[in-house]
């Protein structure tokens, strides 16, 4: 089966005052129609840079796409004309943000802006288009949905702004919808209903799901497989259950074993000691290497490769050695 | 560790001066204006000249008679003379305003933006009004008023620019009382006037640096405005005073005119130059956290 | 829109404005100089009995307050007093010359900022390139330009080198009998030079506002929204960016009317434009104070009025100060 | 068609009546609009102009003056005796020129035609004072009822019987005035308007003139203007017309300040000073030489008197006598305006003075009113002035140096605080003596005074030309130039 | 066990920016007569969805924002009541730490100064005395002695945390108040902090008052839990209470929002409890419950009556029908 998003050996550069810098180096993902796959990692590790790369939406320059591939339905994305990339862009694969308060333009209502991402790919006049807005608003659960459309982004809140923003990007009724971080901005409480929309949307329309987070208990709610990035590269990639409880590299052990959530015996939290590195310092070897307790010289002068192991596929030389 | 590379300890005012010293504009600006202030300071050690003494027929073209390289004005007075005299009062005078603009303009906008409530109402009500007068006209006035000296161009100038800064200042503090350093500073039990002058006002040091400079560059061609219109201080040559006085016979001598004004575009030019430097030298979004 | 708000707005204005008749009153009345000594220098000189009668004529030897009261009483009257040196009527002395400076100012303005949006939104697309090099450049230097001396450039190069401008005055003298749209014609043919120096200084404000305004907004959340919808980006750029960046120019062009006016003080100096600019500074030179006072009251007014429109337009432009409906 | 005229000025009028207003740009206006009893030609001769005739009593105590009978007013109103009595007694009372109408008692009107003209004393300047710039015929069903003359609202909006009326006044801006089509003497005005249009910089006016924008350019005295106009194929540049102007550029001292009572001192700087370097360096040869108080081109000039020739050594000797071999400390002022005529000759005394030790400080007015508060406050200790002759001695040049005249705070009178009761007592006799040779005499030995007394240097006349189109015909150059009734130009074609 | 505070039904009030030309000017309750206490020794964990009042309870708990109204007895002294500089002298007991680790430190200060500068405004000891002490705190924080003479801006979050830790332990306080310290902070980071927080809890014997809106971090440090909604306190109780037997439907909710490891999608979970809509606004609360708009099991009564915090059951709560979730 071939996957409906299928992202092979990316590779993404930027250029900086430091040089040039790979913040995603030889990354591979899939999503299959209606899946849910679930990308973590710390801030930095390049799960936005993957999304954007995937809209096309990586700003040129200081960015440059250098090599791998991104395939929708078989179709390549990467050296696709940029009138492609906009037809596809919001019709084929749409996705959603993290800040909502700033992802909606200001100065138009939302009906409008949700009308303008329907007109962009369909053949529909301004009413009807209006007239979809309202009936998507009413879909994604905001209450009297005609009068919502002609509100400004300022006057709704938070989550409703959210919720607008999974409005137009499900218009077009999109194969594949990135969430990038989309509940970081907003209250548990509210968190929790976009979840659910975000399922209920995935059941009712089919779409496969790309979310983005930094937080496993999400990951644990939402996602059927899941990707560990650290430092531009998937380090380990496995069904949810599998990852949660049998992680492998230490960099996912360790991030299970630090969050102080909910839903676990009292445990003490497990540091992760240092920060993740800056592009510009990554050295040869494992990224996380100066972060690890298993780490050996070979850590620190070859890369590890995403390879399977006993469980899912891990990449890290301690595991392949069978030292953890 | 990785977490701390091995950075020098760099005091981001040590920070800008890097990022500012790899600004070629900025060094082009500081160039420019180095040669205009030595000059002005200097140039008569090397070019001795009177600027008020007529020595020469009217109106000689530039590059004629060796002796005037910039030839004569209107009464034949040498015009480089003028031009290395009359830069000091200029440029003094724009710095002196640019001072006063500043300090009004900072210790209101403070205050008002660190007590807020009634007080700020007050000093925001009388930055408004002033706004609302146009400042070359009311300086016009002022000036004529208290008769045109350097100073009162000065200090007419200052009275005229304040608000700007006034607001900036504000802006800034209420941006900077609102950030979490400062609670702490008061959770520390620091008295406001600490608050005010070791906490707030060096970190909106920045923008006001960048806005005194610009000031300057604007208290200048205020300066040669007035003077141009004849309300400078008479005994005194500047940039703006050559040009007004040679205005009338502009059809028949551009060089008298010309000269200075290129002057005070060099110089405002420079400084703005130095001002953006500055403003992208503090500007965080430009260097690395 | 809400008309409490424009109400209280134009009240406001109003106390501004009082407190402007107030200032300039008691700034001017504070002179040295002696006005009665003013209009008798003006008939050629004058003996002491003159002087005083001058004095009794003009109100000039009543106590201060009395001056100030009966000043602001004419004032909320509409009048504004009589000029000292004409034998006018102040409020007709501006009537003649508020138009051509308004007219001056408003094309000024419009023109630095149409030219100025447009360059600083080419600039935009591409920070690194070309046109933004020089849209910062010329900023730079238009910024840096004495407006004054622009003008005597430019009236050096039209005067002599190539004379298709004329470089004084508004209009003609010749036209006087002609029809109307000879006349318009011939001012808007006058207007050139001394808009163009006017504006060229604003001009460059504004492209470099406009550059920067506009690379702020295209590096946000919300133009990255657009592009993921597939907007071109010609629409990314002009329906999505420029009405957003479009507000501190609004701002920026609200504030700058004073400077504007007091921009127009100077041009209308050097091309001996008809206008409350020279009025003003002829006067100042009379000392003529009715007259300084009327200028300064219709300059402060003419802020205002600014002021009040780019409030409200703001409001208009930003649904986000609109309040929920 | 008469066609339009425009007279291009720099100087702004305050308003359009001459009777209540002196200087030239009420004058230019006023005298178009105004008629008045008699007019003058080139040589000085009175000619008939409201008045068809006139006489002066043996005695020089009364002057009968016969009115014309068609004259109207631009509203249709008659021109009467009343209205000249009205005009001169309200003449005498707010011009500035007091000594004008002073000797003027009452003015008797036999008849609707007459006015017979009663002094206190004869005066022979009366008669030029009957001229169109001095004395206008101002209606009195107008400017009689009973508001001030100075402030009448009609000043802004005047109606005589000029050959010109009132079509528009902007103030500051442009006068226009039309055709007189009942004016008095048939066949004038000939030309249909006169536009004047007032353009306060030289350079811009210089441009209307060169594009022919402006017809007409009188008063101009910058070198620039004169040098570069002259230059103009179409037009023609003259310095004919002034003659009774007498426009004086002189360095007035404030002989009561302490340095400046000591004679030597004033001898002094009078031969540090190079007239010659100022008209013809500074001036650029278009200023003529002044060395007295009545203006050269006068009859009544003496051209014997102490010229003051630079001589530096001289000067410093005088300087030493005075006690003031080691230099002194002065202040000039100088009277704002063009700059060429007062302020560059203060600053180029600046440099020239330091020849002779003094340090000259240039003290600028942003005003004319506070120079003129300095000066007339007697607050000073040089200033740079022009001050005019208007014609006769007794209007314009004794005002200057009567002791009588001394008047704190009033501008043009004897600022200089200078006082010699042998002048005044000269002035006095010349002022009510009917022979002319022997008024000469007078006035010869006033000037012989005044040379060596040097309350005043003299240094050039203000070189007032005219540019004018070559088309122009019967321009004026009379002695009161644009002052004057401009009804017979036309133009050529 | 004494009590360290006692806060008295405070209050805390901000006046909105007028509306119209002369309307009043609206007042927004951001704290409604709430009262809590905390023992020594004890961490008292305040959780809430943002804009319910936390930070505001804290900040005028200890008179960094003004109180309309209430009482706050530290160790039995009003601080409200306090004279200015006697309030200065009490600050050295109570300290905090922030949420923001970039704008919690001042960004022209070198760190050491940043640490020692509450030393140096109480005058505590010599100059030597207070490095010294600065030096020390370095070590018990985590931090290199190497690193003092640098700027904020050359260290990562997690170590800027660790200097406002250092800074607030200067003064040997007894009472340690933290906004949210950890939200801004990545997850692996975020252990570390909060291991640090609870290691200095036992060593220091300090006692904290921590706040925040994630319940895991709450439960991992906190001894007792209050719960915040629209400025009110809705439900208060010791740790395990709270999470095993919550009483009031907020915090019912607030716990089924909770992402958690146990709850997965391979096994079918679905949330059991929804809420909608969002918390109304603290301008013109309504006059009952605030949360009866969104609340499962709302009557008439919630509507119209404020409920009081009540001890029922396990735990003391602010509602008219507590009870565990209705299945
Ligand atoms: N325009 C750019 N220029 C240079 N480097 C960039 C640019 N955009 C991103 N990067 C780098 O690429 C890396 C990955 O960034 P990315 O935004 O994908 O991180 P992330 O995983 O989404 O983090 P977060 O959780 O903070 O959103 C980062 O190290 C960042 O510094
Ligand atoms: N200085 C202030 N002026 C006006 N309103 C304020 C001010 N500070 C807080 N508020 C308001 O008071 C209410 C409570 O704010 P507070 O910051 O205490 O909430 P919080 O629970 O800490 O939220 P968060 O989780 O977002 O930090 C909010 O509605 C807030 O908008
Ligand atoms: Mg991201
Ligand atoms: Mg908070």
């Amino acid at each position: 089966m071939t996957a409906l998003l299928d992202i092979t050996d990316l590779k993404v550069t930027f250029n900086t005052r430091y040089g040039q810098v790979t913040a995603l180096d030889g990354v591979s993902l899939h999503v299959n129609a209606g899946e849910t796959l679930g990308v973590v990692g710390e801030s930095g590790c390049g799960k936005s840079i993957t999304a954007l790369a995937t809209m096309g939406l990586i700003p040129m320059p200081p960015g440059r796409i250098a090599g791998g591939s991104i395939r929708l339905a078989g179709e390549e994305l990467v050296g696709a004309s940029p009138a492609r990339m906009r037809a596809m862009r919001g019709a084929d694969i749409a996705m959603i943000f993290q800040e909502p308060m700033t992802s909606l333009n200001p100065v138009f209502t939302v009906g409008d802006q949700i009308a303008e991402a329907i007109m962009l790919h369909q053949k529909v006049s301004a009413d009807r288009a209006f007239k979809d807005a309202v009936a998507l608003l009413d879909r994604v659960g905001i209450p009297s949905p005609a009068d919502r459309a002609r509100d400004y982004p300022h006057q709704l809140s938070g989550g409703m702004r959210q919720r607008v923003m999974i409005a137009m990007a499900v218009s077009c009724r999109p194969k594949v919808l990135i969430a990038d971080e989309p509940t970081t901005a907003l209250d548990v409480t509210v968190q929790a209903q976009i979840f659910d929309l975000l399922n209920e949307i995935q059941r009712d329309f089919g779409a496969a799901i790309v979310l983005i987070t930094h937080d496993m208990g999400a990951i644990s709610e939402m996602a059927d497989r899941v990707a560990v990035m650290y430092a531009g590269r998937i380090i380990e990639e496995a069904t949810a259950d599998d990852v949660l409880d049998f992680p492998q590299h230490p960099y996912a052990r360790g991030l299970i074993d630090c969050i102080p959530a909910l839903g676990r015996e009292e445990h003490a939290l497990k540091e992760i000691p240092g920060v993740v590195p800056p592009l510009h310092l990554l050295g040869a070897g494992c990224a996380f290497a100066e972060r690890c307790e298993h780490a050996n010289d070979r850590c620190r002068q070859e890369k590890p490769l995403l390879v399977n192991h006993d469980h899912h596929p891990a990449a890290c030389h301690a595991v392949e050695e069978g030292r953890i | 560790m990785t977490d701390t590379p091995d950075y020098k300890a760099e005091s981001p005012a040590r920070e800008a001066w890097r990022m500012f010293r790899r600004n070629v504009p900025a060094l082009v600006g500081v160039v420019i204006l180095s040669f205009i202030v030595l000059a002005t300071l200097y140039g008569t050690f090397f070019y001795a000249g009177d600027p008020y003494n007529v020595v020469w027929a009217p109106h000689e073209r530039p590059g004629v008679t060796p002796e005037f390289p910039l030839g004569t004005d209107y009464l034949g007075r040498d015009i480089l003379a003028g031009m290395l005299t009359g830069g000091g009062p200029t440029l003094a005078v724009g710095a002196a305003a640019a001072a006063i603009t500043m300090v009004i303009g900072i210790t209101l906008g403070s205050l008002a933006g660190f007590y807020g409530g009634w007080v700020d109402n007050l000093l925001m009500r009388i930055t408004e009004f002033f706004q609302v007068l146009p400042a070359l006209l009311f300086a016009m006035v002022l000036v004529t008023l208290f008769s045109p000296s350097l100073w009162t161009i000065a200090i007419a100038i200052g009275v005229v620019s304040w608000p700007q800064t006034a607001r900036l200042t504000r802006a800034e503090f209420l941006r900077i009382k609102e950030l979490e350093y400062v609670t702490a500073a008061r959770a520390i039990g620091a008295r406001n006037k600490r608050i005010i002058w070791k906490v707030i006002l060096p970190n909106a040091m920045p923008p006001l640096i960048v806005s005194a400079t610009l000031t300057i560059g604007i208290a200048i061609l205020f300066e040669a405005g007035l003077s141009f219109l004849g309300l400078g201080d008479p005994n005194v040559m500047s940039w703006g005073l050559m040009i007004g006085a040679n205005r009338d016979y502009i059809l028949d001598a551009w060089w008298p005119v010309t000269f200075p004004g290129l002057a005070i575009f060099f110089t405002v030019f420079a400084v703005s130059l130095i001002g953006d430097g500055l403003n992208d030298a503090f500007n965080p979004k430009l260097r690395e956290r | 829109m809400n008309s409490s708000y424009i109400l209280r707005r134009v009240g406001y204005g109003l106390v501004l404005m009082l407190g402007v008749v107030v200032l300039n009153f008691l700034l001017i009345r504070l002179a040295p100089g002696d006005p009665a000594m003013v209009i008798a220098g003006e008939m050629g000189g004058a003996t002491e009995e003159m002087l005083e009668s001058i004095r009794e004529e003009y109100g000039l030897n009543k106590p201060l307050v009395v001056q100030l009261g009966i000043y602001v009483g004419n004032v909320l009257q509409g009048n504004l007093g009589e000029s000292f040196f004409f034998n006018q009527p102040v409020a007709s002395l501006i009537a003649q010359r508020i138009g051509p400076t308004i007219l001056l100012v408003i094309t000024a303005q419009i023109l630095s900022i149409l030219i100025g949006v447009f360059l600083g939104v080419i600039a935009a697309r591409k920070p690194n390139g070309v046109m933004s090099g020089f849209v910062s450049v010329f900023a730079t230097i238009g910024y840096a330009v004495p407006v004054f001396w622009t003008g005597i450039m430019l009236i050096i190069l039209f005067a002599s080198v190539f004379p298709i401008f004329p470089v004084e005055g508004m209009q003609s003298v010749r036209l006087r009998g002609a029809d109307v749209f000879t006349k318009t014609l011939d001012i808007a043919h006058h207007l050139i030079l001394p808009a163009f120096t006017l504006a060229i200084i604003y001009l460059a404000q504004y492209a470099r506002l406009s550059r920067a305004s506009m690379l702020e907004v295209l590096g946000s959340d919300y133009i990255r929204t657009a592009r993921a919808k597939g907007a071109a980006e010609k629409t990314v750029l002009f329906k999505h960016a420029l009405r957003n960046a479009a507000l501190p120019i609004l701002t920026v062009a609200g504030l700058q009317f004073g400077n504007l006016i007091s921009g127009a003080l100077l041009v209308e100096t050097v091309f001996n434009w008809p206008g409350m600019g020279r009025l003003a500074f002829d006067s100042i030179l009379r000392r003529d104070y009715p007259t300084i006072m009327g200028v300064l009251f219709f300059a402060s007014a003419m802020v205002v009025v600014a002021n009040i429109l780019t409030d409200i337009s703001y409001r208009w432009a930003d649904p986000r100060l609109r309040g929920k409906s | 068609e008469g066609g339009t005229l425009v007279i291009g000025s720099t100087q702004v009028p305050r308003h359009l009546n001459g009777a209540v207003q002196s200087g030239i740009a009420t004058a230019v206006p006023s005298t178009q609009i105004f008629a008045s009893p008699l007019r003058y030609d080139e040589n000085w001769e009175p000619q008939p102009y409201l008045a068809e005739s006139w006489e002066v009593s043996d005695d020089g105590l009364s002057v009968t003056l016969n009115l014309v009978q068609n004259a109207t007013f631009h509203d249709g109103e008659p021109v009467t005796s009343e209205d000249v009595a009205f005009s001169i007694m309200t003449t005498k009372e707010n011009h500035p020129f007091q000594s004008m109408f002073a000797p003027v008692e009452t003015i008797e009107t036999p008849d609707a035609h007459t006015a017979v003209i009663k002094l206190s004393q004869p005066h022979p300047a009366l008669l030029l004072a009957l001229s169109p710039a001095l004395a206008p015929v101002i209606p009195k069903h107008i400017f009689g009822d009973g508001q001030d003359v100075k402030s009448h609202p009609a000043n802004a909006a005047p109606v005589g019987s000029g050959p010109f009326m009132l079509d528009e006044f902007t103030a500051g801006e442009a006068i226009i005035l039309k055709k007189n089509p009942n004016f008095f003497i048939d066949g004038r005005p000939k030309l249909d308007e006169i536009i004047i249009r007032i353009v306060q910089d030289p350079s811009a006016l210089l441009i209307a003139m060169e594009n022919g924008e402006a017809d007409i350019y009188p008063f101009m005295a910058g070198s620039q203007e004169i040098k570069r106009l002259e230059k103009s194929d179409h037009l023609t540049i003259t310095d004919e017309g002034y003659a009774a102007v007498g426009p004086i550029n002189w360095l007035a001292f404030n002989t009561k300040s302490e340095k400046l009572s000591d004679v030597r001192v004033r001898q002094a700087i009078a031969y540090a000073t190079d007239r010659d370097f100022i008209t013809n360096a500074l001036h650029r040869g278009v200023s003529t030489q002044q060395r007295g108080p009545i203006i050269e081109s006068s009859p009544f000039f003496d051209d014997t008197i102490e010229a003051y020739d630079v001589d530096l050594d001289k000067a410093n000797a005088l300087m030493a006598e005075a006690g003031f071999a080691d230099g002194m400390e002065l202040t000039i002022d100088f009277i704002p305006g063009p700059r060429e005529q007062q302020q560059s000759v203060a600053e180029y005394l600046k440099s020239q003075l330091k020849k002779i030790g003094i340090d000259l400080t240039v003290r600028a007015a942003p005003d004319f009113p506070t120079w003129a508060g300095r000066v007339g406050g007697h607050d000073f200790e040089l200033t740079m002035d022009v001050v005019f002759n208007w014609g006769d001695p007794v209007i314009g040049v004794h005002r200057t140096y009567l002791c009588s005249n001394i008047r704190q705070g009033v501008i043009w009178s004897n600022t200089q605080s200078y006082c010699n009761e042998e002048v005044d007592e000269i002035l006095n006799a010349a002022a009510i003596e009917q022979d002319a040779d022997k008024r000469k005499e007078l006035y010869s030995r006033f000037q012989q005074i005044i040379a060596q007394d040097v309350p005043i240097y003299f240094v050039n006349a203000t070189p007032y030309h005219t540019a004018y189109d070559n088309r122009l015909m019967n321009p004026p150059k009379g002695i009161w130039g644009t002052m004057h009734p401009m009804d017979r130009l036309e133009w050529s074609e | 066990m004494t009590k360290l505070l006692d806060v008295r039904d405070l209050t805390v009030r901000f006046a909105m920016p007028r509306k119209g030309l002369f309307g009043p000017r609206p007042l927004l309750e951001a704290v409604r007569s709430v009262s809590f206490t905390l023992e020594k020794g004890r961490a008292l964990g305040i959780v809430g969805e943002s804009g319910s009042g936390k930070t505001t309870t804290a900040m005028a708990a200890i008179r960094l924002t003004e109180a309309a109204s209430g009482q706050v007895l530290f160790e039995g002294e009003d601080l409200l009541a306090l004279p200015d500089e006697e309030m200065r002298a009490h600050r050295r007991n109570v300290q905090l730490i922030f949420q923001d680790p970039y704008s919690s430190l001042n960004p022209r200060a070198r760190v050491i100064d940043i640490v020692r500068e509450p030393m140096d405004l109480m005058e505590m000891g010599t100059m030597e005395e207070r490095n010294a002490r600065v030096r020390d705190l370095f070590k018990l924080v985590g931090l290199r002695p190497d690193q003092l003479n640098l700027f904020p801006h050359q260290f990562s979050g997690g170590q800027r945390q660790r200097i406002s830790i250092a800074r607030a332990l200067t003064t040997n306080p007894k009472l340690l108040v933290c906004d949210e310290p950890v939200s801004a902070l990545d997850v692996a980071i975020q252990a570390q902090i909060l291991n640090l927080l609870a290691r200095l809890k036992d060593e220091l014997g300090l006692s904290y008052l921590l706040i925040s809106h994630d319940l895991g971090v709450v439960r991992h440090v906190c001894d007792d839990v209050a719960v915040m909604y629209l400025g009110k306190i809705v439900e208060h109780a010791s740790r395990s209470a709270l999470f095993d037997s919550a009483q009031h439907p907020y915090t019912q909710a607030l716990l089924s929002a909770a992402p958690s490891l146990a709850r997965r999608k391979s096994k079918g979970y679905v949330r059991p409890l929804k809420i909608s809509g969002d918390p109304p606004s603290p301008i013109n609360p309504p006059p009952g419950c605030a949360f009866a708009d969104r609340c499962p099991r709302a009557q008439d009564i919630c509507r119209e009556v404020q409920p009081d915090l009540e001890d029922k059951g396990p735990t003391r709560v602010a509602c008219h029908f507590p009870g565990p979730i209705a299945a």
